[in-house]
C-alpha cells in the first residue's frame, strides 16, 4: 500500500533465512513453509493482495442500482463496492478514515451515503468525506482545526475495472490496465462467458476451508486430478482423463485456464489407470445431468484462474465466480456468486440452479476438492522442511493440449517466486 | 386429546425419527420420509433473506435424494465424521385439508478425526407435510441455516 | 390426560412459540408473553449463586420490556446477527392455586456476518407462569447463564 | 391416549428430570435414577464401534454410582465448572414385557472460570428400562460419545 | 518484573524496526499496530502492567471479612487478592512458588490459608510459605535441603495501596504513593464517589470484546463520540453535545476525566449535526430514567479513566468499576463491579440496580460501545501500516471545557509512548 | 528430519537470546518460558521428535494382521503403522509423496494398500510407492518425464523397532537400538510388563490437555504428589507416602521409573503432612479396589516414563500405554491405548476394565494430575521469566529409594538441555 506512515518493510532476515529458502530443484517443487509460515502471510498481503494485480469484488449484477453497495475483501482486507448516483462503480476501503471502524456491516444494499456509527463521519458513493459532525465546534469550541481539509480525509479508494460487468480492483498505482493485466489470450477466455450479455445473481455459497488459499489454486490449475479424484464426474461421463482438453496460461504464468470436452461414458483402455470408473451408472432422476449446450465451441468445461483472487467456473451450465478470501496462512474463505444472464428464460435459470448442485460447499464434484485441501494442508503443515513434487507433463510451464501435466501449477509458482523475491 | 395436541406430538416422533436416520448413517432410509414429487433445500439465510434463488443443497424430487445418498456412500470423497443433531421447539404452523406446515429449530454438531466437537451449523426447518397411507411425508423440506458460512464441507443432508 | 401431563405440553408449546418469536425477531410480539406486572431478568450464575441483586438485564414490568424493543429496534446500534434457540428439559416445577413454576435448560447460538455458529451462552429458565384470559403468562422469568462472561454484547433478549 | 405415546411422554419426563438432577449438582440423587444392579457407562465412539470393551467411566452397580459420586463430592481435585445437557430426539425403540429400550441425543456445554462455554461432548444414549414400583428406572444406560477426545476430563457424569 | 532469573528484555530488533516506528505527525495520529502486533502487547504486559502503575484489583467491599479473598488478574497476570486476620489487603500472585500451579480457583471466598493442590505446599493471608509437605523427608529420606527457608519461597508479593475502600497493586517498588500517582486534580475526583462512605457490592458483569484493550480507554477518554453513537442518550436528554461538559487530565496525560451534566431534551441548532435526535421520545415505564441527585456539584456523568486499567463510571445514580483484564493483543475482558453505599436504603439500591440497564453487556448506552469496540479492531487489524486522526479540539493534549475534542486520548497515547519508548 | 531440501536451521538469534537463558541455579529450576515459547516448540519437533529418540507408535495387537494399520503421530507429525505381508511392522509418514496430502484418514483399519486420494498414487504396505495414474500420459501425451523414479518417491519411511509387542520408531539414522537405548535398568522394568506374552487390546481414551507436554512427563515422574494430590489413591490404600517405594533413571537422565508398593490404610506420624487422608472409608461396591496379585515382586504400581513420548502404566491390574502428541506449545493429546494379555480369562479381562476407572479421562486418580496441568500452564504461561522450583530430596539427579524427591524431574530437564542446546 502506498501509505507513507509506519509501511511495513521486509526485515532483511526474513529474506535471507534458510528457512526460506526455495528448494534447489526449482520449478518442480513447491517448499511446504510456503502454506503456513506467518510471515510469508504477511509478506503475501503486501506484495500481492495489495501490490500491482486486479482482484475480483463484484459483478455489477449485484449493484445494478445507484445506491447499491456490497462488502467484501481483497486478501483479508476489508473493502466495499458501491454504484454511485452516476452509475459508476466504487471500491474503497471499508475502515473510517478518522479511526479505522469498519462501518459497513451489511453484506450487501443500497444507500445514499455512509454514515460511520463511532462519530457520524459521512462519505458519499465514492468515498469522499462529507461531513464531520460539529467540525466547528459547539458553541464555538472545538472542532476540527480550520486546516483540516475533508478532501485529505476520505476513505482510501482503490482503482476500479470494470468488464463486461464484472468488477476488478487494485490496490496499487502500477497496476496495468485490466485488459493487458490479462493479456488476448485470457482476455479472449474471459469474454467467452462474459460476452456483453447482462448477468443475473443467482445467490452465494460460502466456505471456510482449512488450508492455505494457494492450494485452491494448484487445485483448479491441476488437470491432472480430475478424473482420478471426482468420481461422480467419471461415472457419469462429465470429465476423463482421454476427453480432449487443455490448458493455457498467459505469459507471466500467473492466470490460466482449462479447458476440456465431454467425453464417452465407456471403458477404453486409457483408463485402465483410472480405479474408480464405474460403467453404466444411470442417475435416479436424470434432470440434473441434461446439459444445454449455450457457448460457442465444444468445451464443456472451462475453469479460469485469474491472479490474485478469482476462479471463473464454467460447468455445464452452472456459472460461478470463486472468489478467495485470505484468512491467515491456514485457512480461507471461498465466496462463490452463482449467476446466469438477464436473458435465461425460466427453464434455462432452474437448469442453471440444479446443475449448482455439483459445485459449492455441497457439490458433488467440488466436495472432493475442498476435503483434498483440508487433507493437504493436515500433510504439509508440520512438515515444513519437505517440498512437494511438481513433475508431471515435464519440468516446464507452458500450454499443453492434454490433462496429464502440472504444467499450470509450475507457471503459477513462477511468477509467485518473482512477486515474493523467494 | 385434542386433535391439534396430537399432530404437534405425531411431528415430534417423526422428527426424532428423522434424525435418528441420519445420525445413525442410514442414509438409504432418509429418502423415505419424502413424497415422490418433494422439494428438499438447505439454503444459506443470506440467499432466503435476499429471496435468491440458488440452494447449497437441491433435490426435486425423491429420485434426486437417492442420487445425493448414492453420492455420499459411492462417488464422494471426504474425512470420517460424526454427526448430531438437536432439534427443538417444534411447531405445527398451519393446516388445511391436504397438507401441514411446521417449523423446527435445529443444529447439527459435527466431529471429525482428532478434534474436538463443533457447531456445524444451525437453522430453521421450514417443511410442509402430507400424509400418505396414513404417515407424515415431507412434501417440501427447507433448511435455512443461520451461519452462511460453511464449515468446509455439507456432505450429509441436514 | 392427566392435568399435570396436559400442562407440561402446553407449557412445552408455549417455550416453543415464545423462542420462535425472539429467533424471528418479532419483538414487537415479545412482551406479549409477559403479564403486565413481570419481572424479566437475565442474570449471570455468579450474581445468582452469591445473591447479589445486580441483573445483565432488568424488567420490572411490561412497561420496561417495551422500552427494551423500543431501543433494540430503535436506538442501540449493533452489528448483524442470528440468533437460534435451543430449549431442552422443560419441568414443571410446582403448582398452587395461582401460579406455575417451571423450569428449562437452553442454549443460544449466534451468528455474527463473516464468521462461524457459536455458543452465546447457555443457562436455566427459572420461571413463574400465570393464566390470563386462559393463556400462561410469565409473571416472572429469570434467565440465569452459566458463563458470567458474555461474548461482547448482550443485546437481543434470551 | 396410545400407550406408546404414553411411554414416550414419561420417559420424557424422566430424561428432563435426570439431566436436572446432574446439572443442579444434585448428585446425591442421580444414583436413584437407576436399578441396583444397573450397568452405566461412558465409552467414547471408536470403542463402541470397533467393540473393544474399555469404557471412559464403567459402574456395574448402583453401589458404584455412589462411589463415583464419593470420588465427585470428596476426593477428586478439579476446577469449577458449570454443565448443561440438551437432548433431543428421544424415542423409544424396543419394549418387552420386562424392559424397554430407548435413545436419545444429548450434547453437555461446559463453561470454566474466565471461559466461554464450549460443547464439552455429544452423543447417543442408549438406554434400557424396568420399572420398579410403577417408576421408570434405567438397568442400562450406555453414552456413546462422538468425539473420542475428551477436553481434559470427564469428572461429572454424562 | 524484578526476578532476576531468565527476564525477558527487549531484543534491540524490535525497537527499531520501521514496522514500529510512529507516524511523524506525532499527537495525532495512532498507528494500527499497536492494537495487534503481538511483541507490543508483549511489551505492554512487562512495561505497563508489571511497571510502575497502580492496578486496581478489588473494592473493599468484596472482602470485607479476614480471610475473605478474590481472584483477580493485572494485565494477563493471574493474583489474588485477601483480607488478612489482621484486616489488612495483600495481593499476591495465583502462581504456586514451587512450580507454578494457579492454585486459586473460586472467583471468591473465604480461606484460612491457601493450599496449592498439586504438592500442598500451604501459603497464609499474606502469601508467606506455611507448610511444605514432608520437608524434613519420610523416614529419614528425602524432603527439602537444610537450607530451603521457607521465607524466600513466599508467593510474590505486590504492593498495596487502599483508598476509600478501593485497592490499587502494583509489581513494582518504583511506583510512587496512589496520592501522588493520581495526582490532585485526579484524587479530588476520585474522592467525589469514594468519599469514605462505606460500599456495598451489588454484583458483577463480564464480557470479553475482541478488540485490543487501548480500545477501551479511547472510547471514554472520547467525549466526542457520545452524542454521536448514543441514541439513547440523546433521545431520553441523558447527554448532548451542548450539554455543559469538561475534560481533565492529571500532569502526565495517563489518567483522565469527562465531567458532564443532564442538558434539555429539545432541539437547538447547535445539534443539527445530530442525525439521530428525535424530540419528545417518552418511555413506557419512565422509572428507568428517574435520577436521584447525590452528588454535590451538577455532573451528572462522571467518567474517570486510571492507567492502566481502570474506568470509574457515575453514570447517574449506577456506580460501577470497569476493569481491563488484556487477553492477548485482539481482546480483553471487561470486568465491571457494579457498587452502591452501604447506608443506601432499598429504594435507592432498587434505583441503583435498575439503572444499571444503561450500563454493562447489555447496557442501554454501553452496547453501542461495545459493539463499535468490535468493528474498530475489525477495521484497523488487516490495516496495520495505516493510522488513526486525532485532531479534533486541535492537537494539544491540555485540559477542555467543552466534549467536542480528542485531547484526552492524545494525552494517554503521549504518555503510552514514553512508557513503551514508541 | 534428514531431508536435504528448505531444513530449518535454528537462527543463531534464537539460542542467544537472553529470553532464554536458563537461570543460573541450573538443575533446580525449570524456567517458565519452556512451556510457551513458539520457538522452543519447533525446536523441540526438530531435535526431539524427529531427533534420535525412539517414539512409541503402537501395540503389536492393535495391528495384528498383515494389512492392518494404524494413522498416529509423533510429536505433532502424523504417521502411519502397519504390518506388511510378510508380518513385518512398517513406519511411514501420513503425507503423500506427491504434493503432501495426509492420505490415511481413519484411526485403524486393514488394507492392501494406501491410495492418496488427490491423483491416486498408491502405496504398498511399506510406504513404496507402487503407481502412479497416467505416469507415461494418456494417447501418449504427458505423464510423468523418463527419468521419475518412482523408487525415490515413496512415503518417508522411519526405523523400527519392536520389543516383547511394543512399537517404536524414530525419524533419526542416528538412534542407537532400542536396547541400547533404553539401558539396562530401564529395559528390564519394560520387560516386566512386556514379558513376551501376547497383547490384547482393550480400547481407547484420548484427552485434549491444555497444558504443554513436559508437564506430563514432570507429573509421572514426581513420586512426591502421589500422597498429597491424590485424595482418593490415601484414602483407599493404594499409594502413600511412607510406602516402600523408590525411583530409578537410565544413565542420560531421559527415561525413569517409580516403584511403588501398597501400604496400610491406617494413620502413622509420619502422615501428619498428609491433610487428606481419612481413615477407615469403605467403598459401597469393594470390587472396584480388588486388585489381583500378577507380576514378581511386591510392587503394585510401576510408571515407566520413556523419552520422549511414553508412559508405561501398571496401576495394580490396568495396564496401558500412555502416548503423548503435541499440539503446538500449550496443549497436547494424550492417547492411552489399554491391554491385557492374550492369556487373560474373563474375569481378569474384567478386573483390567473395572480397575481402568482409576486412570483416564475419568480416572479416580488422573483426572487430579489432567487437571492439575492446566492449573500449571494457566500459572505459568504469563509469567514466563519466573521459574519454578525443583529442590525436593537435593539438587542431584540420581536414583533414589524413596518417593520425597524430584531427582526424576531434574534428570529429565539435565538431559532436555543437553539435546535443545539450553
Ligand atoms: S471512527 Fe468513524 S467517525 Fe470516528
Ligand atoms: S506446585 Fe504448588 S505445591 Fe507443588
Ligand atoms: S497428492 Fe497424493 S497423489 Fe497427488
Ligand atoms: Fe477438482
Ligand atoms: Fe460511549
Ligand atoms: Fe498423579
Amino acid at each position: 500500500m502506498s501509505s507513507a506512515i509506519g509501511r511495513p518493510r521486509l526485515p532483511e532476515e526474513g529474506r535471507n533465512d534458510t528457512r526460506r529458502r526455495w528448494p534447489e530443484e526449482g520449478l518442480t517443487r513447491v517448499p511446504y513453509w510456503v502454506y503456513s509460515d506467518p510471515e510469508i502471510y504477511r509478506q503475501e498481503q503486501e506484495r500481492i493482495f495489495c501490490g500491482p494485480a486486479w482482484s475480483f469484488v463484484a459483478l455489477e449484477c449485484e449493484i445494478a442500482q445507484p445506491g447499491d453497495f456490497k462488502r467484501t475483501y481483497i486478501g483479508d482486507r476489508p473493502i466495499v463496492v458501491t454504484r454511485g448516483k452516476d452509475g459508476e462503480v466504487n471500491v474503497f476501503v471499508n475502515r473510517c478514515a478518522h479511526r479505522g471502524v469498519q462501518f459497513c456491516r451489511e453484506q450487501r444494499g443500497n444507500t445514499k451515503e455512509f454514515v460511520c456509527p463511532y462519530h457520524q463521519w459521512s462519505y458519499d458513493l465514492q468515498g469522499n468525506l462529507l461531513g464531520v459532525p460539529f467540525k466547528r465546534g459547539v458553541k464555538k469550541k472545538g472542532g476540527m482545526p480550520p486546516e483540516f481539509d475533508t478532501k485529505q480525509h476520505g476513505l482510501r479508494k482503490l482503482r476500479v475495472a470494470v468488464r463486461h460487468g464484472v468488477v476488478f480492483a487494485t490496490f496499487s498505482e502500477e497496476t496495468p490496465s485490466f485488459e493487458d493485466y490479462l493479456g488476448e489470450t485470457m482476455l479472449s477466455w474471459f469474454d467467452r462467458v462474459f460476452d456483453g450479455r447482462k448477468l443475473m445473481l443467482l445467490g452465494y455459497s460460502r466456505q471456510l476451508i482449512p488450508a492455505n488459499w494457494k492450494l485452491m489454486f494448484e487445485n483448479i490449475k491441476d488437470p491432472y486430478h480430475a478424473s482420478l479424484l471426482h468420481v461422480f464426474l467419471v461415472t457419469f461421463g462429465l470429465f476423463r482423463a482421454d476427453n480432449p482438453s487443455h490448458v493455457q496460461m498467459d505469459e507471466t504464468g500467473r492466470h490460466g485456464v482449462l479447458v476440456s470436452r465431454k467425453g464417452e461414458q465407456k471403458k477404453t483402455e486409457d483408463l485402465s489407470d483410472m480405479r474408480n470408473f464405474r460403467e453404466n451408472m444411470k442417475l435416479n432422476d436424470p434432470k440434473l445431468l441434461t446439459p444445454v449446450k449455450e457457448f460457442p465451441g465444444d468445451a464443456t468445461v472451462v475453469m479460469q484462474t485469474l491472479w490474485p483472487n478469482l476462479i471463473v467456473q464454467q460447468q455445464s451450465n452452472t456459472l460461478a465466480m470463486r472468489q478467495l478470501v485470505t484468512r491467515g496462512p491456514e485457512s480461507f474463505e471461498l465466496a462463490w456468486t452463482f449467476f446466469g444472464y438477464e436473458d435465461d428464460d425460466e427453464e434455462m435459470t432452474q437448469i442453471r440452479l440444479r446443475q449448482a448442485n455439483l459445485m459449492g460447499p455441497s457439490g458433488l464434484v467440488s466436495i472432493d476438492d475442498s476435503e483434498v485441501m483440508q487433507f493437504s494442508q493436515e500433510g504439509i503443515s508440520s512438515y515444513p522442511e519437505e517440498a512437494g513434487v511438481l513433475e508431471m507433463g515435464g519440468s516446464g510451464r507452458e500450454d499443453q493440449d492434454h490433462i496429464v501435466t502440472e504444467s499450470p501449477i509450475r507457471a503459477f509458482y513462477d511468477y509467485y517466486r518473482q512477486v515474493m523475491e523467494l | 386429546m385434542e386433535e391439534s395436541l396430537k399432530l404437534r406430538l405425531e411431528l415430534e416422533a417423526l422428527y426424532a425419527d428423522y434424525v435418528a436416520c441420519l445420525d445413525d448413517g442410514d442414509y438409504d432410509a432418509w429418502p423415505e420420509f419424502f413424497t415422490e414429487t418433494c422439494l428438499y433445500k438447505i439454503i444459506p439465510r443470506e440467499n432466503f433473506e435476499q429471496n435468491l434463488p440458488l440452494a447449497t443443497m437441491l433435490c426435486e424430487s425423491k429420485g434426486m435424494l437417492q442420487d445425493r445418498v448414492y453420492a455420499v456412500k459411492e462417488t464422494s470423497m471426504f474425512g470420517p465424521r460424526a454427526l448430531r443433531h438437536l432439534v427443538s421447539a417444534i411447531r405445527v404452523t398451519g393446516q388445511d385439508g391436504e397438507s401441514i406446515t411446521a417449523q423446527a429449530n435445529y443444529a447439527v454438531l459435527q466431529t471429525l478425526n482428532d478434534e474436538e466437537t463443533k457447531i456445524f451449523q444451525c437453522g430453521r426447518y421450514l417443511d410442509r407435510l402430507v400424509r400418505e397411507d396414513g404417515k407424515l411425508k415431507f412434501a417440501e423440506k427447507l433448511c435455512v441455516f443461520d451461519s452462511n458460512l460453511v464449515s468446509n464441507s455439507l456432505i450429509i443432508p441436514i
